[in-house]
């Protein structure tokens, strides 16, 4: 057994460690969630009662998402179809001379009360999702149809379009006009034809409503991030400045005083600082110099070095006073949440995401698992160095003659040498006889 | 998620041809009880774990086949082929002339790094075909040569290469009286290389699958079609779709990964066995009903009282009394013996799954001292009924299980080296005696640490 | 698949040959009705086209054109040479696989080894390069020979030492017809003691025949046939006898029936090799499995059910008989009784329709009977062959590495003592060039040490089994 | 931008702190009514609910996809308690807060000066609105700042009992092992999956430099519903954002109106000073590093010492070509040296590129156009990951070392290492 002191602080990294991971997992599985769905068929009408929600469901009994239209629905949605394809018909009739704009959309039944929906009746009294027709003025306005906002726009028929758009539609009509066509509906009346994305994806297109909010979204942002350095901010600063000096003074706080996230943020830049001391060390040492002159500046690094590390080590000394002078307040325990925030809260010149090209699945399956990767070896050495810290000095002052001496060995030596993932054999070596 | 299945040798492709036709069938059964909808979704999430589909709309496994000679992989091929209702895929096969000669040393040795690339190749094509790889189902008996030495060289090869998939080797414990007579070095040379390269060895042993068909499914002359069959079934009880636990209408997308992570975390600790209730012919069930409370308690027992069947169970078996200091090896050989366990998963299907009480398996009394049932202890549920089963139970279990028949299997390769018999044999292709004690020293530990928990 | 390549020396040799070849083509000819070359085929047959010249004429699928026996005939005689060339089987060997000569080996141990071996060593080495050539994967090399003559003790011996220099990955597995205590040769127990000593050093398997074991088997099954017991009557077409007048045959020729259960050995080892089965065992899984030390690589063969394998059809008795069969001492093909012995291990290789449960039941059953080295006392084998024998139902070879061969071996080195002493007829073996009185020396200490690896194992016989101690662990 | 509103003279119209308030509580995630502000100014309970709240939510920690998931808030103690400890560890200097009873009923002056405080340490707001950003494309953040190790939202502790079987943690350990592997392998599926629908919506984007659509812009068309709600969130984000710029024009004025506010509170008494204590976490990891610094100096010395004694063996008699060559030399790696030591002290990471990205599937043959190369970065990935394998690779050996040595005081025994990698 460990001692408690050591059993809790270690358990409670590992715990740690594992809800940081798990965390992560479940994002990622509410992204795959999404992306597999996608990937899926789509039926041809949305029925957003049939498609449980994501997520915890306290029943069990539940139907799995993978659903498919019930009977009753494949009804429904046929007879929908025929009354959009009558009204397709209509239209066509017309339209001949003119290029008429023929949209199918796909939108939910709360705000389909401006759409025509009388051309399918039976559907919108019983169903959330709705698709209809609609007749858009001839030329002028917007070439998008989106009827009301929010709505996106989905130029994907379902009605035997397979064929039309494949040999008909498209062979006849190449050029650069084809992605903003508008698909025209088939005269051949079949059942409504699920599709994927792999098929189809290349016809969507995204509603102007959602284009404009976006638009406005890297404007604002744009312009949020160029006004935070500008001059006319400086008042700002100062006032601010004198506030923050103002309250200090009036509550009595110490000058030299050392929070507890500054403390930890301070132990952060001395772990980062040691690490690129190491590394320009190693550069340093594995070099081979030609020639006088180059032995000599790596002399100069090498002394410069160590004279930063002094340094460090002198800010270390410096943190540990503060350490070691805590009181405590009357301030209420417990864990505090991590000071340090994500690089997302960093004064970034740029507020919007930049762009990041990758080439293939290949790379990006690289790059993720490299960042991953990354991510789990700083972990690791994290709870090495944790683990280190705990353990060795427990093997070191317990009596290798005790009982349990052995054991502790065998696991930390598992734990801090293999990385827990291979163990070693301890045997007496005792004359066979 | 999918599972690349490899199989290697006689019995692994054997075993490989019914392990896929039970899958297939089970998730065709038109009768699931339960709603068409969920049977659809059962059906695609064990098609995405185990099939891959094919322009005409024929399942194809996500397999390979391994043999050193080519009898058997041609005759599986064909059976499944004929069969009409899934496939292997075309080029999914590897065969040699001759096989390894039940010669550990030959298959790991010589077949092995000969055949490497293109055996890694043929299952890279596999991998390739999966949105998503979550490991590796490696079948293979311990006592051959090429299952056991070939496949204890791939599954290295394995570690190397997919080094983030997870292992599980779907390992066959021969018969303890004779299949093949240099089984234990066999089997300590393959248990002590999986324990460096693999995840998981799931145990099926010979003797108590062959007692299954003679006692449960009451046949009189059992063919290893029949044994494999049943192994099929445990296989598939434990890994066709069961609900994630978050979502309970959502199927679990990685049971390796999760079965893994709850039950061989541990380095020490990586063998696992599997029971199963109920199992019996098809004429008995017709005259049979279930209970969960039934069922779930003769499980319990099965587990503690380290029975692999429902029949012949001791009841006088009981947990200790806590604070008693464990056995140790001494208590081996005793008769009536508990068996301790690490860590357990249960797996339910069937009608009012969710009624049923799982309480006697996270009693800490089952569990060794050093881990809590929380942590120790779960639980997987769907309410699809399996095969033929209208309520059924499947038991995934880390225990002392395997503590017997593992030291048997040390000891008698232990007297057989001593003597130096059949030594030459291994030494003839590049293996030196050094090799076998370290196998010996790791499975020395292995048996030690299952003993002192 | 892999091949094998059958290599007859002697008078003995080629007519245990002969009868092999026959068998095996009767045996295939009854699988495969298609009349496909198939892998199974393939294993001891090559498909040629005869419209082709030259060697060019292999076929490696589809219809069977003309089969080739994958084998070489040694003599050095040419009487059953010719004979066989003369014979129904005539089709299957062509010029190209013979050795012949014309003076024989006169009994002679040192004639066949010494003189035809270096000889012919040239022309023995091109004849099994080519049938190698033949092979895509050639695994085995089946040598049939007696101890007891000139030729196939001296020369089939010779053929060992060549064997695993030229193909050091190739098995050789030997079949050693022993001469009985009449033997009608003087020197036999030269030859055979010379012998021994490269069977020792260069076979990876010996499995010995005696002669008299087969004559006292087909004796009783004589016996039976006239003695004219109910339901007992000769089988019209079974796989031993090779012709129509099988009857009349029988007794004019006693020797066809012993070579034909010789015969029958070799097809019944290799049967689940060839054809499918759910336990299959390759020929490398013998001595594998056999061969716990490498002198000690000499096995007790058995054959059950022997009288019906005989051509007599006597009721069928129950499966579990055959069992019980195969381990009595009138069913051994050398005399031995190796339930009185010590086993070191035990194959059982079976063929028809027989499954799992019947071998492990019988296995169960019998274990308590017999008596297994104290490190090896699960020292089972099996094998499940699905093609049962033509004409039978099932069959049990049952292979024993057993200590009850040790006696034929000390009677050998009696008889051969005898002689020595007397130094009688050593003059004509050391007149042979290269031939010297250590030659003997070395040979009968090969022997005595054998027999004394055999008296080793047997003395543990009386002691109880115990375990070492095992490697012990600190934690 | 037509909405912009005339700039009125700055911060001294009478308007101008209503608005400056009014954005400011519009900026904040859930703000509360200007309202609210106002009656803190005098102290009401009343107010002090929200503003107890208000801090919290600023105050804890977001799931990262804050949208779809936002669990029940915690009791309002609970909230009270962990606003109350995240300031002191931050180092807020009011002690007065500290005191304010648990139920959170009272201190809503209290709670506006430490929101005020928060306001004035550090971009709050930008902190916030970036948290809360609503994702339209697919991202991947660049760096790992956050890492495995940052927790999401804190559960209630629940500590281990008492001591644990070192098995336990070789157990968890496992476990651990486990879950990075079953992640991997999700993030692998996720990348796949990505490269489909980037590759099957090629073209779709109005915007060319994006190309094709993302994720959440797909599921617009797969879930009107949702795609309703993206649209709704987005545009509450615009809303925010242009508040927050009203709230840059007018914060002046809201901070001389928290001067008036900390005016009217009572002078805190001279006390006993008391320092935040540092968590013990914090306190391991100062050792840590202490000892790898110590590690490290000794390194250097042992690296820097010999070479000087043979470089002053050498030069004796340099003529002045010599020295003025030596002279460059020393300017130079001052040069450097001083950028090294800059960094050390400011933590600035070098040259690695921060915050989100969006994933563009592009042609592997265009080249050209803004944004940055995967290629690249896996190169710089990689070098990091060949480093911290270095690093690991370290410790382990120091631990080998360590265990041997201490394995001399077990004579009669033997140690049999799993073999080498």
């Amino acid at each position: 057994m460990l001692p408690a002191g050591c059993s809790r602080r270690l358990v409670a990294e590992l715990r740690d460690a594992r809800d940081a991971c798990a965390e992560r997992q479940r994002q990622l599985e509410r992204s795959l969630c999404v992306s597999r769905r996608l990937l899926r068929t789509w039926e041809p009408v949305e029925t957003p009662a049939a498609e449980p929600a994501p997520g915890p469901e306290p029943n069990e009994e539940a139907p799995p998402p993978a659903c498919t239209p019930s009977p009753q629905e494949l009804k429904e949605l046929e007879l929908l179809t025929q009354a959009l394809e009558k009204a397709v018909r209509v239209r066509k009739g017309t339209s001949k001379a003119g290029e008429r704009h023929k949209a199918l959309s796909l939108k939910s039944g709360s705000a389909a009360a401006s759409a025509t929906t009388a051309s399918a009746p039976s559907r919108a009294s019983s169903q959330a999702g709705s698709r209809a027709s609609e007749t858009k003025p001839p030329r002028g306005a917007h070439q998008t149809t989106v009827p009301a906002r929010g709505l996106p726009e989905c130029r994907l028929p379902s009605v035997g379009d397979r064929t039309h758009m494949g040999r008909g539609a498209r062979a006849t009509k190449p050029g650069p006009g084809l992605r903003d066509q508008q698909i025209p509906p088939s005269a051949a009346p079949q059942a409504p034809e699920a599709f994927t994305l792999k098929e189809k994806g290349i016809l969507l297109k995204l509603p102007m409503a959602y284009r404009k909010a976006a638009s406005q979204n890297s404007r604002l942002w744009a312009q949020f991030s160029s006004t935070q350095t500008s001059d006319s901010r400086d008042a700002a600063t100062t006032a601010k400045t004198q506030f923050l000096q103002k309250m200090k003074m009036t509550s009595g706080w110490p000058s030299s005083g050392l929070s507890a996230a500054e403390a930890e943020a301070e132990v952060g830049l001395l772990q980062k600082a040691c690490s690129l001391l190491r590394r320009r060390m190693e550069e340093e040492l594995s070099a081979d110099p030609a020639d006088w002159m180059q032995e000599y500046h790596c002399l100069l690094t090498l002394e410069g070095l160590q004279a930063i590390t002094g340094r460090c080590l002198h800010r270390v000394q410096g943190l540990r006073a503060a350490v070691a002078g805590q009181q405590l307040g009357p301030w209420p325990e417990g864990r505090c949440p991590r000071a340090s925030v994500p690089c997302e809260g960093r004064t970034d010149p740029s507020w919007s995401p930049q762009l990041l090209l990758y080439s293939s699945t290949k790379e990006l399956q690289t790059l993720a698992a490299l960042r991953l990767r990354v991510a789990m070896l700083e972990q690791q050495i994290h709870l090495e160095k944790v683990l280190m810290a705990e353990l060795l000095p427990l093997v070191s002052t317990r009596d290798p003659q005790g009982p349990s001496w052995l054991v502790l060995c065998r696991a930390v030596h598992s734990l801090l040498c293999e990385g827990g993932e291979r163990f070693l054999t301890i045997l007496r070596d005792e004359p066979a006889d | 998620m999918s599972i690349v299945t490899v199989q290697l040798g006689q019995c692994g492709n054997q075993i490989g041809f019914e392990v896929f036709d039970a899958l297939y069938t089970d998730s065709h059964c038109p009768q699931g009880l339960c709603s068409k909808r969920e049977n659809e979704a059962y059906q695609a999430s064990c098609k995405e774990r185990f099939f891959s589909e094919e322009e005409n709309g024929v399942p194809v496994a996500r397999a390979v086949l391994v043999d050193m000679e080519p009898k058997v992989t041609s005759q599986t091929l064909s059976k499944a082929t004929q069969s009409g209702r899934w496939k292997y895929g075309q080029h999914s096969c590897f065969c040699q002339k001759q096989g390894s000669g039940n010669n550990w040393a030959y298959g790991y040795s010589v077949h092995g790094p000969r055949h490497e690339e293109s055996i890694m190749n043929l299952i890279q094509k596999e991998v390739e075909k999966c949105d998503s790889l979550s490991g590796f189902f490696i079948i293979m008996s311990m006592a051959g040569g090429t299952g056991s030495g070939l496949g204890a060289f791939v599954t290295q090869n394995l570690q190397d290469q997919y080094s983030n998939s997870l292992k599980m080797n779907q390992i066959i414990w021969p018969y303890g009286t004779g299949e093949v007579i240099v089984q234990n070095y066999n089997s300590i040379l393959t248990l002590s290389h999986l324990y460096r390269s693999s995840d998981a060895l799931l145990v099926h042993e010979n003797d108590a699958l062959h007692k299954i068909c003679a006692k449960l499914m009451n046949i009189k002359q059992i063919s290893f079609s029949d044994i494999n069959q049943v192994l099929a079934h445990q296989l598939g009880s434990v890994f066709q779709p069961t609900y994630s636990v978050e979502g309970s209408c959502h199927y679990r997308r990685n049971p390796l990964g999760d079965l893994m992570e709850n039950l061989v975390p541990h380095p020490e600790f990586k063998m696992l066995g599997i029971r199963n209730i109920p199992q019996m012919s098809e004429n008995s069930l017709a005259y049979s009903t279930f209970t969960w409370a039934g069922l779930l308690k003769h499980l319990r027992q099965m587990l503690i009282s380290n029975s692999k069947m429902e029949e012949g169970i001791d009841w006088q078996v009981r947990p200790p009394l806590p604070g008693l200091p464990t056995l140790g090896k001494a208590s081996l050989n005793r008769g009536l013996h508990f068996n301790m366990s690490i860590a357990n998963l249960v797996i339910l299907r069937g009608k009012d799954v969710h009624s049923a009480d799982l309480g006697g398996f996270k009693d800490s009394a089952l569990y060794t001292s050093w881990l809590e049932p929380i942590n120790a202890f779960n639980a997987w549920k769907t309410h699809r009924a399996f095969s033929k089963y209208e309520k059924s139970a499947a038991l995934v279990s880390n225990s002392q299980f395997l503590l017997k028949p593992l030291d048997t299997i040390v000891g008698k390769a232990w007297n057989m080296f001593a003597s130096k018999a059949y030594i030459h044999q291994y030494t003839k292709f590049g293996m030196e005696e050094e090799d076998f004690l370290d196998s010996f020293t790791l499975l020395e530990q292995v048996v030690a640490s299952y003993c002192n928990l | 698949m892999a091949q094998s390549v059958v290599v007859q020396v002697g008078q003995c040799g080629n007519q245990i040959g002969c009868c092999f070849w026959d068998l095996a083509l009767r045996e295939h000819a009854a699988v495969n009705q298609k009349g496909i070359y198939d892998e199974a085929i393939s294993s001891f047959f090559r498909n040629v086209d005869t419209r082709v010249v030259g060697d060019g004429g292999s076929i490696s699928k589809g219809k069977i054109c003309s089969l080739k026996a994958r084998a070489i005939l040694i003599d050095m005689e040419e009487g059953v040479v010719n004979e066989i060339l003369q014979g129904p089987l005539r089709d299957v060997f062509d010029s190209k696989q013979l050795i012949t000569d014309i003076s024989g080996s006169g009994n002679n141990w040192a004639v066949g080894y010494k003189v035809f071996g270096s000889l012919y060593q040239e022309q023995i080495l091109e004849k099994l390069r080519k049938s190698a050539e033949h092979c895509d994967c050639l695994q085995c090399f089946f040598i049939i020979h007696s101890m007891g003559g000139g030729t196939g003790s001296g020369l089939g011996t010779f053929l060992l030492k060549l064997l695993e220099d030229e193909f050091p990955e190739v098995y050789r597995f030997v079949t050693s017809v022993y001469p009985s205590g009449e033997d009608d040769v003087i020197t036999s127990p030269y030859n055979s003691i010379l012998a021994m000593k490269e069977l020792n050093e260069h076979a990876d398997c010996v499995l010995p025949i005696d002669n008299q074991s087969l004559f006292d088997i087909i004796s009783k099954i004589d016996l039976m046939v006239n003695s004219g017991k109910l339901g007992t009557t000769i089988k019209p077409k079974s796989l031993v006898t090779s012709s129509a007048e099988a009857v009349k045959k029988w007794h004019q020729r006693p020797f066809d029936a012993m070579n034909n259960i010789v015969a029958n050995l070799l097809l019944n080892l290799t049967s689940s090799a060839r054809f499918e089965g759910s336990l299959n065992m390759d020929l490398n899984e013998i001595s594998m499995n056999l061969v716990p030390f490498p002198q000690l690589h000499y096995l007790v063969s058995s054959l059950t059910p022997l009288y019906t394998l005989a051509d007599v059809n006597i009721p069928t008795r129950r499966l579990d008989q055959m069992f019980s069969d195969a381990f009595s001492k009138d069913h051994q093909l050398i005399r031995a009784d190796p339930k009185h012995s010590l086993y070191l291990a035990c194959a059982l290789m079976v063929r028809g329709n027989v499954q799992v449960s019947d071998l492990r039941r019988n296995i169960e059953r019998l274990k308590p009977s017999l008596q297994f080295v104290s490190w090896n006392q699960e020292g089972w084998k099996t094998s499940l062959c699905s093609v049962p024998p033509v004409g039978h139902s099932h069959s049990l070879l049952a292979l024993a590495n057993n200590t009850c061969v040790k006696p034929t071996f000390m009677e050998l080195k009696e008889r051969f003592m005898r002689l020595y002493k007397k130094k009688a007829h050593l003059h004509h073996y050391l007149q042979i060039e290269g031939m010297e009185e250590s030659g003997f020396m070395e040979a009968v200490s090969s022997l005595s040490g054998l027999i004394e690896e055999y008296n080793q194992l047997d003395a543990t016989k009386s002691m109880p089994v115990e375990d070492f101690p095992r490697l012990s662990i600190a934690v | 931008m037509g909405r912009r509103r005339p700039r009125g003279p700055r911060g001294d119209t009478v308007g101008a702190l209503p608005e400056a308030i009014a954005a400011l509580s519009q900026t904040l995630p859930a703000g509360p009514s200007p309202e609210i502000f106002r009656r803190a100014k005098f102290d009401r309970p009343e107010a002090a609910p929200a503003l107890w709240q208000l801090l919290f939510r600023v105050l804890s920690p977001l799931p990262r996809d804050g949208a779809s998931a936002s669990p029940a808030s915690p009791a309002l103690e609970a909230q009270v308690h962990l606003v109350k400890s995240a300031l002191r560890s931050q180092g807020y200097p009011r002690r007065a807060l500290a005191q304010l009873p648990e139920d959170g009923s009272q201190g809503s002056r209290e709670l506006l000066l430490a929101l005020a405080w928060l306001l004035a340490r550090g971009p709050l707001l930008e902190q916030l609105l970036a948290q809360t950003r609503v994702r339209l494309g697919d991202e991947i953040p660049l760096c790992e700042c956050e890492a495995l190790a940052s927790a999401g939202p804190l559960p209630p502790r629940r500590e281990a009992d008492g001591p644990v079987d070192i098995r336990h943690l070789q157990w968890l350990m496992g476990k651990l092992r486990f879950q990075w592997r079953n992640l991997i392998t999700s993030q692998q599926e996720q990348c796949a999956l990505l490269g489909k629908i980037h590759s099957y919506t090629q073209g779709c984007h109005s915007d060319r430099s994006l190309g094709h659509l993302s994720v959440a812009e797909t599921e617009l068309f797969r879930d009107p519903e949702g795609g309703r709600q993206l649209l709704q969130r987005l545009e509450s984000e615009n809303a925010r954002l242009e508040a927050a710029l009203v709230w840059r024009r007018q914060e002046l004025v809201f901070w001389k109106w928290m001067d008036t506010v900390l005016g009217a509170c009572p002078l805190e008494a001279s006390q006993p000073t008391f320092l935040p204590r540092i968590p013990t976490g914090g306190a391991g990891e100062l050792e840590l590093v202490a000892q790898e610094l110590q590690a490290l100096h000794e390194e250097l010395r042992g690296a820097a010492e010999p070479r000087r004694a043979a470089w002053e063996a050498r030069v004796g008699g340099w003529g002045p070509e010599q020295t003025a060559v030596q002279r460059a030399s020393r300017e130079a790696v001052g040069r450097e040296l001083a950028a090294l030591q800059r960094a050390c002290e400011q933590g600035e990471a070098l040259a690695q590129p921060h915050g989100p990205c969006r994933l563009v599937k592009t042609d592997a043959r265009a080249s050209g156009g803004p944004g940055l190369r995967a290629a690249e970065l896996i190169g710089a990935l990689r070098s990091r990951e060949t480093r911290l394998e270095a690093v690991l690779g370290r410790l382990q050996t120091r631990c080998r070392q360590e265990l041997t040595r201490l394995a001399g005081a077990r004579p009669g025994l033997l140690w049999i290492l799993p073999p080498g990698r």
